[in-house]
């Protein structure tokens, strides 16, 4: 979410599409119908079906599975002919008046440079056209018809009324009727939010989806605003928290890429992955990158990682290819992973195609289930007459199944959509031998250690030098990690003068950012030769990912960036970073990793500033 | 002493008496149920619940039972033309004025009419007692029938309770009755006098 | 349940006798349901489930979104779906939580032969006391809305009890606690009648010109009442237009009881005085012969 | 945040391109892409990733002419409260919805046990027959949705169905590889 669920009561109008938020998200919905009630929001739903939200909409239009581009393609292209816009702020705060490479083009479906033997692009002719003060040109009357502007006009204007209807179904009326509510939020007095989840997210141009609506919102000026955003509503209580440990293959802790093959030395990483301001006056935000690497390497393997061994950078795994869950499944399917540890995941159901997965699953050496349930998946190799036909006498793979606690049977946090990080205290005692998932990937951690200290082995000191400093070291607390991922200051910095008030030193600290468990906790070991364990699958997609206390608990990098920010303030984190906030700001900052969505927030905290830049959504994975 | 002359056999006696109990023990459990200030009754049946479930097994057994009588009279009880002139005289009758009467045959037409009329009562107890009978027949009627079936049940009921209250009293108002189904005779003279018909023809050829 | 005492008993089943009425400044409860923010989450059923510690049978879907499919002896509450066309084209899918309304002339009462088995407390709710209850099923016939589900097991009435036993210790109903969209209100019977106004002119401004308040005077006004979008239609979601007790049940748990006790008390007594004034009839012949 | 310091209608970062463009899902009711109808390899995202032999367990319009999609219902959280009595109570068994239209094509009365069938695999459930899904104009023929609620399996205490990913296609987004769920076609009959 870029703004928060509490927040939809200062909307205007209401629109759900790509989601269904009164059916899978009833308790955040209670937001919507405060502002039906007390601001006299109106409520849009745009579904194939007639959902339980539609039931308690003012307006609501049908449209054909997987065509929502179309339709907001054609909402783009209305709110640009009609001038139905928020002109100053696209001006402000858009890439609007950027001019871009004159080799760019686009035509009858491709954009230049597609490559069919790959199916993928060759982006080089699509950057923005860069001055020889290395910043991007740029025309503010929005004129040159290489400008962003006059490009996307010209793109969308393929988007007519009668085309959309001719894709999507939706009867022209009905989408016209849904584009001009839209339109009249352009008025700089009115606010619109978007409600959506996985009806946007799973679909193949998923990511498109999201981007194109963000257009519309940049259009109408409904970005970081109150009542504004684009929000994606998680799936569970938890699956945020999920998502914030890094449980995706590409990703370090705190959302920092990881390294890959190509990726040898850390100069090439560093390179591949610091960013630098292309306009005057403005920072861009992977400029710090390297200093919040180094800090993780240092929560991660403290004293051992020193300047003069690149802070270790050696040690980390570089991916060889692509880890998603599908990747990870073909994998499986071809036979070249064979075994897998299943965290809080039940892919039999949750994955794609169950035939294939089954298949995969089949091929596999062992399987290792943790979860509190007796899943699908832990039994998929039982007949279960036509519901999972399938000859236990054909299928070699050995499953242990890990009885794991549930979420009301250990303490932690939940991290909600609105990112907002709840503690809970354990309930009831898990019943059984069930153990926590902490503890159980802890122990393995440590016969790991204990296995490399006896044996040795190819590259030792991932394991060997992990920091691991808890009571219990098979057991970590949840309190300690959490404490541990707050992070804890190395050396005492003092920060830059104060250019307004020279005298005045404000006492910050540099500190320096643990490691989270969860880039462990959540990998599934591919039993292959590389030793260097690559990260395989995210433990649990939206389909299914388990709470846990240490998975639930927070990036710490959140704090050195804070202190990287530093001399570079910009409206947002000057903000956000210097608000007395030690408990609160874990709850706000973590929404910075997505570039700008702290943007909602920051205008919540200091309504005063101006909106923030926008970003460019990255994936459907939000979700 | 006159002579006796058998009215009833002991078969019939026996069927009347079960089925006198039989309604002496439905009508209790039902009132029970029609008003609450007789619903202490529910007390001889073991509280409202057991009443509740004897009521329609005590009903039904009592419709059995005059099933039984009833195939044993109903011929006896048709109405014939001789009935239609005594019931014109019937006002000398409740005077107690039998010689004012014209003779009749086993059953006079107050005695015919009650008859049906308890007959009727019975199939229409019968008919909508089943439509809301907890739990195995209630469940395939609809509310609507069901409250009509109340209705009609109470008031088929207070129809058989007046007729059965009306028996009662003739028996015991017209003296040397009652022994008629005690003991199954009666005295010649009682049945010259009250059903001259009759008694010529069970003492005919003597 | 009975949860409260004796004291806020006002109406008893079955009773001949007034009971209690010293309890005249207990304020009138009530639950508005507002049907145009309710999305159909059950999540008012779960709770009815778990704080009556109900739980219903596994059932099977027999083709609509409604599940349990209608009220049962575990099952106080549940959602109905109806997906209506009020003006032609145009869809909409009414979603009304169904359960007792607590009338204030509670057919059920009028019904019930078993004295004390179901009451009417001062503060308006109708609970049915299973110790007293004998299983007949009249409350099935008295009731107007069709609310009461009699067990197989144990042949007892159950119904929703808008718990009884929570607001006696001045708690709200579990399904008003659990409502996330606030759909459900609990408070006086005066102030949700005039919120539920308010509703229904907010639902009028939103373009539904006959919303409304839906508390059948002919039951005497319920203590669940609807803000309905269609209020001049309720029929449209299997609501009584006008809803009152039957005729049926009124004639033979009214009129007729008198009449017959009349009836059956003056055939003795007239039998009575018939004998004393014109004595047996006896046959002449005994008394010649004599 | 961007390098750009401002935020972007023009990403390069997209794979698919830098502006958003119309694509059918892999699995399309209509076969071809309107906004490039000439252009038989720009049907569906031409960046997103395809397997070997995925490509071919895509189903044909031809024999699978109806939309598909796959959803969650409130009663339920994806695939953990089936092993819950309460929510089993509220929504106990499988099913799929389709459109009164489309029943009446099909004969499928309410309740109906209906046979769901993709290029991957097949579901049985009970049938919703619901004025909630209507028949679509999508270039000037009928288009019908089926949907189908993921929540049921083998496991569990709700009544035992089948996976509704049985029928779901192995091919994700091009940027973030999430699977497309909620796109697909099918085949319907009675069971």
């Amino acid at each position: 979410m870029t703004n928060s669920w509490t927040d939809i009561k200062n909307t205007d109008l209401v629109l759900i599409m790509g989601g269904n938020a009164a059916e899978a998200h009833p308790c955040g919905f209670k937001w919507v119908t405060e502002a039906q009630q007390h601001r006299k929001a109106k409520l849009i739903v745009v579904d194939p079906r007639f959902t339980r939200s539609a039931a308690v909409a003012d307006y609501y239009a049908p449209i054909r599975v997987g065509t929502d581009i179309a339709f907001l393609a054609g909402v783009i292209n209305y709110l640009l002919i009609n001038n139905k816009i928020h002109l100053d702020y696209v001006k402000l705060n858009t890439d609007a008046s950027f001019l871009v490479k004159d080799e760019f083009g686009f035509d009858n479906g491709f954009f230049t440079g597609y490559n069919e033997g790959s199916r993928s692009y060759n982006k080089a002719s699509w950057g923005y056209q860069m001055g020889p003060d290395g910043f991007v040109k740029t025309d503010d009357t929005l004129q040159d018809p290489q400008c962003v502007f006059q490009l996307m006009k010209k793109h969308f204007s393929r988007y007519t009324p009668e085309m959309v209807s001719k894709i999507t179904g939706t009867p022209k009326d009905q989408f016209l009727k849904v584009a001009e509510m839209l339109g009249e939020t352009s008025a700089p007095n009115k606010v619109m939010t978007i409600l959506y989840a996985l009806g946007w997210t799973q679909h193949s141009v998923g990511s498109q989806n999201i981007r194109t609506m963000a257009m519309i919102q940049l259009l109408l000026g409904n970005m970081g605003r109150p009542g504004g955003g684009v929000n994606a509503l998680r799936g569970h209580a938890n699956v945020q928290g999920i998502t914030d440990m890094c449980a995706l293959p590409e990703n370090l802790s705190g959302y920092m890429s990881a390294p890959t093959d190509t990726d040898d030395t850390r100069e090439k990483y560093m390179a591949a992955r610091t960013g630098k301001a292309i306009r005057p006056n403005q920072m861009a935000f992977t400029q710090n990158f390297p200093k919040w690497h180094t800090s993780l390497m240092k929560a991660y393997y403290g004293n051992a990682a020193t300047k003069e061994n690149d802070f270790a950078y050696d040690w980390l795994p570089k991916r060889d290819g692509a880890y998603d869950v599908l990747a990870m499944f073909e994998l499986m399917h071809q036979g070249k992973m064979n075994g897998f540890l299943c965290q809080g995941f039940n892919p039999l159901a949750a994955v794609p195609n169950k035939k294939k997965l089954s298949a995969g699953l089949s091929k596999l050496k062992y399987m290792v289930v943790f979860d509190p349930l007796e899943t699908e998946t832990s039994e998929f190799w039982k007949n279960f007459g036509p519901l999972n036909d399938v000859d236990p006498a054909k299928i070699r793979t050995e499953v242990f199944r890990l009885p794991t606690s549930c979420f009301a049977e250990e303490t932690g946090t939940f991290t909600n959509s609105s990112r907002v990080i709840s503690w809970k205290e354990k309930a009831v005692d898990p019943p059984g031998q069930s153990k926590a998932d902490s503890e159980i990937i802890s122990r393995l951690f440590m016969k790991l250690r204990e296995l490399y200290a006896k044996d040795g082995g190819k590259l030792p000191e991932p394991i060997a030098a992990l920091t691991w400093n808890y009571s219990n070291p098979s057991a970590p607390a949840p309190d300690e990690v959490l404490r541990e991922i707050n992070g804890r200051a190395l050396v005492n910095l003092l920060a830059p003068p104060d250019p307004k008030n020279p005298d005045a030193r404000v006492q910050s600290r540099w500190r320096q950012a643990p490691s989270s468990r969860a880039s462990r906790s959540c990998v599934t070991m591919a039993a292959r030769p590389a030793a260097t364990g690559s990260i395989a699958a995210r433990s649990a997609p939206p389909a299914i990912s388990r709470n846990g206390a240490i998975r639930a608990t927070r990036p710490g990098w959140a704090y050195s960036r804070a202190g990287a920010s530093h001399g570079q303030p910009t409206a947002g984190f000057s903000t956000t970073a210097q608000a007395p906030m030690p408990r609160a700001s874990p709850g706000i900052r973590p929404e910075s990793i997505w570039p700008g969505t702290a943007a909602g927030r920051v205008a919540q905290t200091c309504p005063t500033s101006a909106p923030m830049p926008r970003p460019n959504r990255m994936s459907g994975r939000s979700s | 002493m006159s002579r006796l002359l058998q009215r009833y056999k002991d078969g019939d006696r026996m069927n009347h008496w079960f089925i006198a109990l039989m309604f002496v023990l439905a009508a209790l459990s039902g009132l029970a149920f029609f008003h609450p200030s007789m619903f202490f009754f529910a007390n001889l049946f073991g509280g409202g619940s057991w009443t509740r479930i004897l009521h329609p097994f005590l009903g039904l057994l009592m419709v059995l039972g005059f099933l039984g009588l009833f195939f044993r009279l109903w011929r006896d009880n048709l109405i014939t033309a001789g009935d239609r002139e005594w019931a014109r005289h019937m006002g000398k009758m409740l005077s107690g004025d039998k010689a004012g009467l014209p003779p009749v045959g086993k059953y006079n037409y107050a005695q015919k009419l009650t008859f049906w009329v308890m007959a009727l009562s019975l199939v229409v107890l019968l008919a909508t007692g089943v439509m809301f009978w907890r739990p195995w027949f209630a469940p395939y009627f609809s509310v609507e029938a069901m409250r009509a079936a109340v209705l009609l049940h109470s008031v088929a009921a207070v129809v058989l309770i007046l007729s059965t209250i009306m028996h009662v009293y003739a028996a015991i108002w017209v003296k040397g009755t009652i022994r008629a189904m005690t003991r199954g005779t009666v005295t010649e003279s009682w049945a010259k006098t009250n059903h001259a018909l009759w008694h010529q023809e069970v003492t005919k050829g003597r | 349940m009975a949860s409260l005492q004796s004291l806020d008993v006002v109406a008893r089943s079955a009773t001949t006798l007034p009971t209690p009425q010293v309890r005249q400044a207990i304020p009138q409860v009530a639950k508005l349901i507002d049907e145009s923010k309710c999305i159909g989450c059950k999540a008012c059923q779960v709770a009815c489930m778990n704080w009556n510690d109900l739980r219903d049978e596994v059932g099977e879907t027999v083709g609509v979104y409604d599940n349990p499919v209608d009220l049962t002896p575990s099952s106080w509450t549940v959602m109905k779906f109806y997906e209506v066309e009020p003006k032609a084209g145009s869809l909409e899918w009414l979603i009304r939580k169904d359960g007792c309304m607590h009338c204030e002339d509670p057919g059920c009462l009028k019904a019930c032969p078993s004295p004390g088995a179901i009451v009417k407390y001062a503060n308006g709710i109708v609970d049915f006391i299973s110790e007293n209850c004998v299983g007949c099923g009249y409350c099935v016939k008295g009731c107007p809305f069709d609310v009461p589900r009699i067990s197989q097991k144990d042949n007892k009435a159950y119904k929703c009890t808008l718990c009884s036993d929570r607001v006696s210790v001045g708690l709200e109903p579990a399904c008003v606690k659990t409502c996330p969209t606030g759909a459900i209100s609990f408070g006086t019977k005066d102030d949700m009648v005039s919120y539920g106004e308010k509703r229904a002119g907010e639902l009028k401004e939103r373009g539904f010109q006959n919303a409304g308040l839906y508390n059948p005077e002919g039951v005497g006004g319920t203590h669940v009442m609807y803000v309905l979008k269609h209020a001049d239609k309720p029929q449209l979601e299997e609501l009584p237009a006008n809803p009152r007790i039957d005729p049926m049940v009124s004639l033979w748990k009214g009129l007729a009881k008198p009449l017959a006790v009349a009836g059956m008390i003056g055939a003795m007594v007239a039998g009575f005085f018939h004998y004393m004034k014109v004595g047996p009839v006896e046959d002449k012949a005994e008394k010649e012969e004599a | 945040m961007n390098p750009e310091g401002v935020a972007r209608f023009y990403a390069v970062a997209m794979n698919e391109g830098p502006f958003p463009e119309h694509y059918e899902p892999f699995e399309t009711p209509v076969g071809v892409n309107l906004m490039c109808p000439t252009n038989p390899k720009a049907v569906s995202n031409p960046a997103a990733r395809v397997y070997k032999g995925d490509m071919e367990a895509f189903g044909k319009k031809e024999e699978f002419p109806y939309a598909a999609t796959t959803y969650r219902l409130t009663e339920h959280l994806h695939f953990w409260t089936k092993h819950s009595r309460s929510n089993a109570i509220t929504q106990p068994a499988p099913f799929v919805e389709i459109g009164e239209e489309l029943a009446r094509e099909k004969g499928i009365r309410q309740g109906d046990r209906v046979k769901v069938k993709s290029n991957r695999g097949e579901v049985i459930a009970a049938c919703v027959v619901t004025k909630r899904m209507k028949a679509l104009e999508v270039n000037g023929k009928k288009v019908h949705h089926v949907g189908i609620p993921i929540h049921w399996g083998f496991k569990g205490v709700t009544q035992n169905g089948y996976l509704a990913n049985a029928l779901t296609p192995f091919v994700g987004d091009a940027n973030s590889q999430t699977p497309e769920y909620k796109a697909f076609l099918v085949n319907i009959e009675k069971a």
